[in-house]
């Protein structure tokens, strides 16, 4: 086998494992702050890349302009998604909050559809395809640069939590009533969240329709995203970002050895596998907070 | 105003955990047997055959995976999976000759043990950890199955059921095939709303409300969630044969993927958790909207004089039904059950306002 | 008195009664242990008995009853219990101190039920008078009472309990359990041949049955001894005027010590077989009238009263749609009820509405409350205000007027089915003889009435003259044979203008009003009207949360301005149904209700006047001097005995 | 009676005839009515499930959360009606209420539970509070660093009452402070919050099942039953009352086992 062939799938493998990573911190926002599991990160990707092409193409923005509005108007929807969808479900069972994200989630995917149709668009952000050389081996350009954007979200995250609002997001994940108790606006906290959480899904579709282009499989990087996020641990966003490369790295280096041995299609099962074993082994993930239990 | 209470007493603690003390519920639930009994004999076999007969499958099933998620409190993202483990059991089953009765009794029994890999993960994990563990194990079975042709016959392939036989009986025909399903159906409500009464029923609600309390109180959840994944288990995997049997009469992969596991999971939700009747209610709805979905965007077409992309008419319809998921939430979170619930108590308490507590 | 075999003949009636339910010759002259031990005989598993207890009803057979019974008076009489012995029965209703009445009385002793919230002072008066012995207790609670008057010298030396919670530890000698008591019985009846014979056909049937009290509203009660022989003929009185039939399934719930719940649950239960019903405790008591729904109910008038205000306030709190249909049948209801009282024909809307009406209004709330198999229902005891009774006939309660007094075994007369009217109490039973005096007082003879109070001679010369009862009540018979009942004699009374009325008249149609509980009209030989006022905490306290009214206790409620208006209204309201010179011209709502505790009513809740206008007198006087306001002092007796002091200032309400 | 009238001008919080009904159906409490005078000590006692938490959390905004809603009635603060305003209103006005089980953010170190429960006030006001919430609580100071979900009892309810005091109350409400903690905790607790009453002139409002303990630091009690107040008085005089003493201070002075009373009294709650 080749080693550097095998290194480079490596080296591609995490950056693009930071990308997943960017999907995953927007879940990790979400649960770090309210307790929700968020289903719907990647229709909100997937919403945020036809958003911002809508703003390029129909209303022939310039795409440094599109980007911004695309931000401001995934924010509000973040906001909106709380209001309609949540408030009136704060304190509910878990599973009901569960299954109102994956409505959310059909909703927005199909949603997207029905207005903008199947047809893949291409985002172009002016990233040149040209491959960087980092000794013998080739990097994707665009990879790289997802990576970088996603190392700058994970510092501007972990700086969020420590500030005031970030304390006080972390109360409200704990404990909805006492939150209430000492004034905190649960609800506004809440929609904090997902705003901030939708402004990181339209970096997520930045990154991604740029590479691959705006379609529905942005939203199939829920799949990417949740992994990432449990392996990394639900609340913790360090965890998102080295689970987010761990993925990346061993997703890559299978699809080499594997592909060829099962005729494809191993990266999924690589994915639910790494799953099974995250819970299995480590059932929090690799920083993940446990339940402190009292009666 | 329908319901009479009074001189209902009991004088023994059987009788003070019946299933329906009140004469007026009994009344009910004889009429609909008795409705659902004749029904082949009013009903033309289309209706029968594509709406009544799937209806009542899928309400088994759906009972079976309220069993987990209403009564066990966990969640359960694979449950196709594992309806398509009794499937194809069953039809393999069936194709090497064993009986049809014996066939589903395997179904179940393959879809009881693979389906307890489940329980594993739920004893480790709660809350949205078990609900990606599980989805990660439908992963893992729609690969297996599709990726394995001992399994699925081959990729892509639709591997033919044979027809079932009763006691060596062919049943073809729509009131039979119908029966087959009503019987089921009837079969599992009946079990489930024994459930309730039982040491496991209420052990079950035990670990619901809080798995460590219950253990310190001494409820075993690891052998009761490990009861209830097998339970739950064996409903889906006989269900999925039950459903090859008598509607779709070929099984292919993409009958269990996730996108079905996520519908049996609106049926429980938008039904009402831990509701029996509101499982019904839930299959009910989740299977009828997508056609009345359809009819209802060509009427509204029709009636604005307006037409459709292809892609929108074919997206619309989803997003509609993403939509009335959250409607439901929003609306009555425990579902159409709590609706049920709610006329119910209204009338319970008729003429007066409430019940003092 | 020598009891009479009035009425029809029990040869004749034995033919006619239905061949499948009775082995009664319904004939007076037996007892009932002995009728107990034939029902044990005949109909040895069918249900005697149901008590609610721990979640379910526990179910006991005429067998085990007269076993129960047996052993009971075999360990009594072990331990000294002999005839003319009086057993003191003191508790809430429960199916042992039924079945130790019985046994007191087959062992020819006197069974003497009292009231389970009776204070030290009352019980001891029965204690002396009686000379009593032995008790049977129900719990704890009742059995600390007897210690106490124990200490105080009494000369209780047998204390035996029902419900042995919290007394397991208690050291004190003559404390036994039934269980204990019914061992003790056992053993002697398995040892000694012949005496569950002998113990079955010991008493008398002109032996007592039940030592009563009459209710003493204008003083000490007076004690009234019932035969088995009274009893039985009340029962069969009434079960030949259409009162009841065999097995009727009823709720033993009225207090054990009015006579009314003896006649009924225990004469009435054991010679015509009825299921007797009894609920868990006083609390749940409409819980379980619904859960039994019996056949026959009898209350007190005050009790469909406060039935009435639990249907009205909860109507009040319904949601809007069900109260506007509500109001609309009950509407249409009243008015069809109201004619049909008066001998008219309901109009077709009103024929068109009912049966719609009794499928969404009055079935649903007579499903409430449990009174939807009513074959019997009955009020009785003393009158009833017009407007309560017209409402449950609407509500399609086929209610009667009963009207009996202790000391003639509770049956007198009863309104025939197809006969009721507003004013009368309907036709004597068969077997009652009925005369009105010259001083226009209703006098009784039947085999029914008593022989003589306990002791006191001169009274019982009073009441028993040539064998006739004198009732004490004010009436008249009409011509087609009904009575006419227009109140106790001594309630006759006459303003300084000569006005003559009866006070509890016009205080029983103020109590129609759901706000008013208990009222006192004042006016005997004063110049004008004017009335006490006890408001119904639960009917004002949920008008008041309606309104936003804060209050914070029964006292503080009664004097706020609103409720004063309110108040204001009903007293008007009552006023022009009146005669003008009987017009209430004042009235004071008091701080408390009136309380047995304090003398104010009797344990049957009817109103000791004398006590009432003496306790009250400042008020009653700032009333007649037209003050605005009066600082009353009341004194308020806890149930140890302890008397506290509640000062407060009240104001004077002009009508 | 004559207490709650004359102080009626001084009261910061009356409650009017207010009754709570969960889930549409339910009726929690009844007619309740009550009032705290500024700068009082007042416990509301009773029984499990007599209404008391429900009673609290009517105040403090709570109920939404578990489908209770206020139908009648009317909950004033320094004579404004609250009834309409959101729970971090509440808080804003100062009503800090201190939940049953303590509930403190365990995954948060006790410095990040204050820090956290001062969102409705400065940045300044809260460094300040957190000085004196420790001065208060020096224990509190000394485990700042570590998650408050692995502290001990005493400690956490320290910490809840500390993050209600973040909030710059004017009254304080306690659920049942005294829940699960060893005697000399529970004293300890009651003589800082005598002491936080006395110092600061903060109204207190303490829900208590332990009646000797409140009764101590209380100048006024309110006795609920069954959703309903039946009695109150002042602390003095309900220690006194027969029936306080054998239902509320338990057996402490039952001289022998006839004392101990398996029954209720008949009589109802003189007031």
């Amino acid at each position: 086998m080749d080693i550097l062939l095998l290194l480079e799938s490596a080296l591609n493998g995490a950056l693009v494992g930071l990308m997943y990573s960017l999907v995953a911190m927007g879940i990790v926002l979400i649960y770090k702050s309210s307790s929700v599991p968020n289903l719907a990160q990647g229709a909100m990707v997937m919403l945020a890349g036809y958003v911002i092409l809508a703003f390029a193409n129909q209303l022939h923005l310039p795409i440094w302009a599109a980007i911004p509005l695309g931000i401001v108007t995934m924010f509000v929807i973040g906001i909106g998604i709380e209001r309609v969808a949540l408030r009136r479900l704060a304190g509910r069972p878990i599973i009901m909050i569960l299954m109102m994200t994956l409505g959310i989630e059909i909703f927005l995917r199909a949603g997207s559809m029905t207005i903008w149709g199947g047809t893949s668009r291409p985002l172009p952000i002016g990233i040149s395809d040209s491959p960087l050389f980092l000794g013998p081996l080739l990097i994707n350009r665009a990879y790289a640069v997802g990576a970088g954007v996603a190392v700058v979200m994970f510092v501007l995250l972990v700086l969020f939590f420590r500030t005031r609002i970030g304390v006080v997001l972390r109360a409200i994940s704990d404990d909805y009533t006492a939150a209430w108790s000492v004034g905190i606006s649960v609800e506004r906290g809440v929609a904090l969240s997902w705003a901030i959480s939708a402004v990181v899904a339209t970096i997520a579709a930045v990154l991604w329709g740029s590479v691959q282009g705006v379609d529905q499989s942005l939203a199939l990087l829920l799949l990417k995203g949740v992994t990432v996020a449990v392996l990394g641990g639900l609340d913790s966003i360090g965890g998102a970002l080295l689970a987010g490369i761990l993925l990346g790295i061993v997703e890559g280096t299978a699809s080499v050895v594997l592909d060829p041995l099962l005729g494809g299609a191993s990266r999924e099962l690589v994915d639910a596998a790494m799953l099974i074993l995250t819970i299995m082994l480590r059932p929090h993930g690799l920083f993940g907070r446990h339940d402190i239990e009292r009666v | 105003m329908l319901f009479r209470q009074a001189g209902i007493l009991h004088t023994n603690y059987a009788q003070d955990r019946a299933l329906f003390p009140i004469p007026a519920d009994r009344w009910m639930i004889g009429g609909l047997l008795l409705l659902a009994a004749t029904a082949p004999l009013y009903l033309n076999s289309l209706y029968l055959s594509s709406y009544l007969l799937p209806w009542l499958v899928w309400t088994a099933a759906a009972l079976g995976l309220n069993l987990i998620l209403g009564w066990a409190g966990q969640f359960h993202l694979g449950y196709a999976a594992v309806m398509g483990i009794g499937a194809y059991a069953a039809v393999h089953a069936q194709r090497a000759g064993v009986p049809w009765e014996i066939a589903i009794v395997l179904a179940g029994l393959t879809a009881a043990v693979i389906g307890s890999v489940f329980a594993f993960a739920a004893l480790r994990v709660k809350g949205l950890y078990l609900a990606l563990s599980t989805l990660a194990l439908q992963f893992v079975m729609d690969w297996t199955i599709s990726h394995v042709p001992a399994i699925s016959g081959g990729t892509q392939a639709t591997l033919q059921a044979p027809d079932i036989r009763l006691l060596g009986q062919a049943v073809t025909s729509d009131a039979g095939l119908y029966y087959v399903a009503l019987v089921w159906c009837v079969l599992v409500t009946t079990f489930m709303l024994n459930l309730r009464r039982t040491a496991l029923g209420r052990a079950l609600v035990a670990v619901r409300e809080k798995d460590y309390a219950a253990a310190v109180i001494g409820v075993n959840s690891f052998y009761f969630k490990l009861v209830a994944f097998a339970t739950s288990s064996f409903i889906a995997g006989v269900s999925g044969a039950v459903l090859i049997g008598t509607f779709y009469h070929a099984v292919t992969p993409e009958q269990f993927s996730v996108d079905v596991s996520i519908q049996a999971l609106a049926m429980v939700i938008v039904g009402g958790l831990g509701s029996i009747i509101g499982s019904y209610f839930g299959a009910g709805f989740i299977l009828l909207m997508p056609g009345a979905m359809n009819s209802f965007i060509s009427w509204l077409t029709g009636l604005f004089g307006f037409s459709l992309g292809i892609e929108t008419l074919a997206h619309l319809p989803h997003a509609l039904y993403g939509a009335l998921i959250i409607g439901f939430l929003l609306l009555e979170p425990l579902g159409l059950g709590k609706i049920y619930g709610n006329v119910r108590d209204y009338l319970l308490v008729w003429p007066f306002g409430y019940v003092k507590k | 008195m020598q009891p009479t075999d009035g009425g029809a003949p029990a040869a004749a009636t034995a033919a006619t009664t239905p061949t499948t339910a009775t082995t009664w010759d319904f004939g007076a002259d037996t007892t009932l242990s002995r009728l107990l031990a034939r029902n044990a005989e005949v109909f040895p598993d069918d249900i005697a008995m149901r008590e609610k207890s721990k979640g379910i009803w526990q179910e006991m057979s005429w067998r085990q009853v007269l076993d129960s019974m047996l052993h009971c008076a075999a360990g009594l009489e072990s331990l000294g219990f002999a005839a003319g012995d009086v057993l003191l029965v003191v508790g809430d209703n429960r199916p042992r101190l039924y079945i130790g009445m019985i046994a007191a009385g087959a062992l020819g002793g006197h069974a003497m039920p009292a009231f389970p919230d009776a204070t030290l002072d009352e019980i001891k008066h029965f204690v002396h008078e009686a000379d009593v012995r032995f008790v049977l207790a129900e719990d704890q609670e009742q059995v600390d009472k007897m210690l106490d008057l124990r200490e105080q010298d009494a000369g209780i030396a047998h204390v035996i309990y029902d419900d042995p919670r919290g007394l397991a530890a208690y050291p004190f000698p003559g404390l036994l359990s039934w269980d204990a008591l019914c061992a003790r019985g056992e053993a002697r009846l398995k040892a000694e041949s012949g005496l569950r014979e002998a113990l079955i056909a010991r008493a008398n049937p002109d032996g007592p049955a039940v030592f009563v009290h009459s209710s003493g509203s204008t003083g000490k009660p007076k004690g009234i001894v019932l035969s088995h022989r009274n009893l039985l003929s009340g029962v069969r009185n009434a079960y030949h005027g259409g009162a009841f039939d065999f097995g009727e399934s009823i709720l033993a719930y009225l207090p054990m010590a009015w006579v009314g719940d003896f006649a009924v649950t225990v004469a009435g239960g054991v010679a015509l077989r009825f299921v007797i019903n009894i609920p868990e405790r006083q609390e749940t008591v409409l819980q379980n009238l619904r859960e039994v729904a019996p056949t026959f109910y009898l209350a007190a008038p005050r009790s469909w009263d406060n039935m009435l205000t639990t249907i009205q306030v909860r109507m009040e709190d319904s949601t809007p749609f069900k109260k506007a249909i509500y109001k609309f049948f009950m509407a249409s209801a009243l008015s069809a009820e109201r004619r049909k009282l008066e001998g008219g024909q309901p109009t077709l809307k009103e024929m068109l509405l009912g049966p719609l009406g009794e499928w969404l209004v009055c079935g649903p709330i007579k499903d409430q409350f449990g009174l939807s198999r009513l074959r019997g229902a009955f009020t009785g005891g003393e009158a009833m205000g017009e407007d309560t009774f017209v409402f449950y006939r609407a509500l399609g309660i086929k209610l009667r007027q009963l009207y009996g007094q202790t000391e003639s075994s509770a049956y007198n007369a009863l309104q025939g089915p197809d006969e009721v009217r507003l004013h009368t109490v309907g036709r004597p039973f068969p077997g009652v003889e009925v005369q009105i005096s010259d001083a226009g007082e209703i006098l009784v003879r039947s085999g029914s009435v008593f022989s003589g109070y306990f002791k006191q001679e001169a009274a019982t010369r009073e009441a028993l003259r040539d064998g006739w009862l004198h009732t004490g009540d004010a009436g008249y018979l009409e011509p087609n044979g009904h009575l006419v009942v227009l109140g106790r004699l001594s309630d006759v009374v006459h303003t300084a203008k000569g006005e003559r009325y009866i006070p509890n008249y016009i205080e029983n149609r103020l109590k129609f009003s759901p706000y008013i509980k208990e009222a006192a009209v004042l006016g005997a030989g004063r110049d004008r009207l004017a009335a006490l006022i006890c408001i119904d905490k639960e009917a004002v306290g949920f008008w008041a949360e309606l309104r936003g009214i804060s209050y914070m206790s029964y006292a503080d409620l009664s004097q706020k301005p609103e409720v004063a208006t309110l108040i204001l209204e009903a007293v008007r309201h009552v006023n022009r149904t009146l005669p003008e010179p009987l017009h209430l011209t004042r009235f004071v709502n008091l701080h408390k209700e009136f309380d047995a505790d304090d003398g104010e009513i009797t344990r049957t809740r009817k109103i000791r006047r004398n006590v009432v206008e003496d306790r009250y007198a400042p008020i009653i006087d700032a009333i007649y001097d037209n003050r605005s306001s009066v600082l009353m002092k009341a004194q308020i007796t806890y149930e140890t005995g302890e008397v506290g002091v509640i000062e407060r200032t009240l104001t004077v309400q002009e009508v | 009676m004559a207490a709650i009238t004359e102080a009626k001008a001084g009261n910061i919080l009356t409650l009017n005839n207010v009754e709570v009904v969960y889930d549409y159906v339910s009726l929690a409490i009844k007619g309740v009515s009550l009032a705290v005078p500024q700068g009082g000590m007042v416990a509301l006692l009773g029984a499990n499930g007599a209404g008391k938490s429900t009673t609290l959390k009517s105040i403090s905004g709570l109920l939404a959360a578990e489908r209770g809603e206020v139908r009648r009635g009317e909950v004033a603060f320094q004579g404004q009606p609250i009834n309409a305003l959101m729970p971090q209103d509440r808080v804003r006005l100062g009503i800090a209420h201190v939940l049953e089980g303590r509930r403190v953010f365990e995954h948060l170190t006790p410095d990040e539970n204050l820090i956290a429960a001062s969102a409705v006030r400065s940045r300044h006001d809260a460094a300040r509070n957190k000085d004196r919430v420790y001065s208060y609580f020096p224990r509190l100071f000394e485990r700042r660093g570590s998650a408050a979900g692995y502290l001990s009892g005493g400690e956490q309810q320290m910490l809840a009452i500390g993050r209600a005091l973040m909030t710059q109350p004017k009254l304080l409400m306690l659920d049942e402070p005294s829940l699960g903690l060893a005697p000399f905790l529970v004293a300890e607790i009651f003589q800082i919050l005598s002491r936080i009453n006395r110092e600061d002139g903060l109204s207190v409002l303490l829900v208590e099942q332990n009646a000797i303990a409140a009764l101590e630091i209380v100048s006024h009690g309110y006795l609920i039953e069954s959703g309903r107040i039946v009695m109150h008085d002042t602390a003095e005089a309900l220690k006194r009352n027969p029936d306080i003493q054998e239902f509320y201070l338990g057996g402490a002075e039952n001289k022998n086992f006839r004392d101990i009373k398996h029954y209720r009294r008949r009589k109802r709650w003189l007031t």
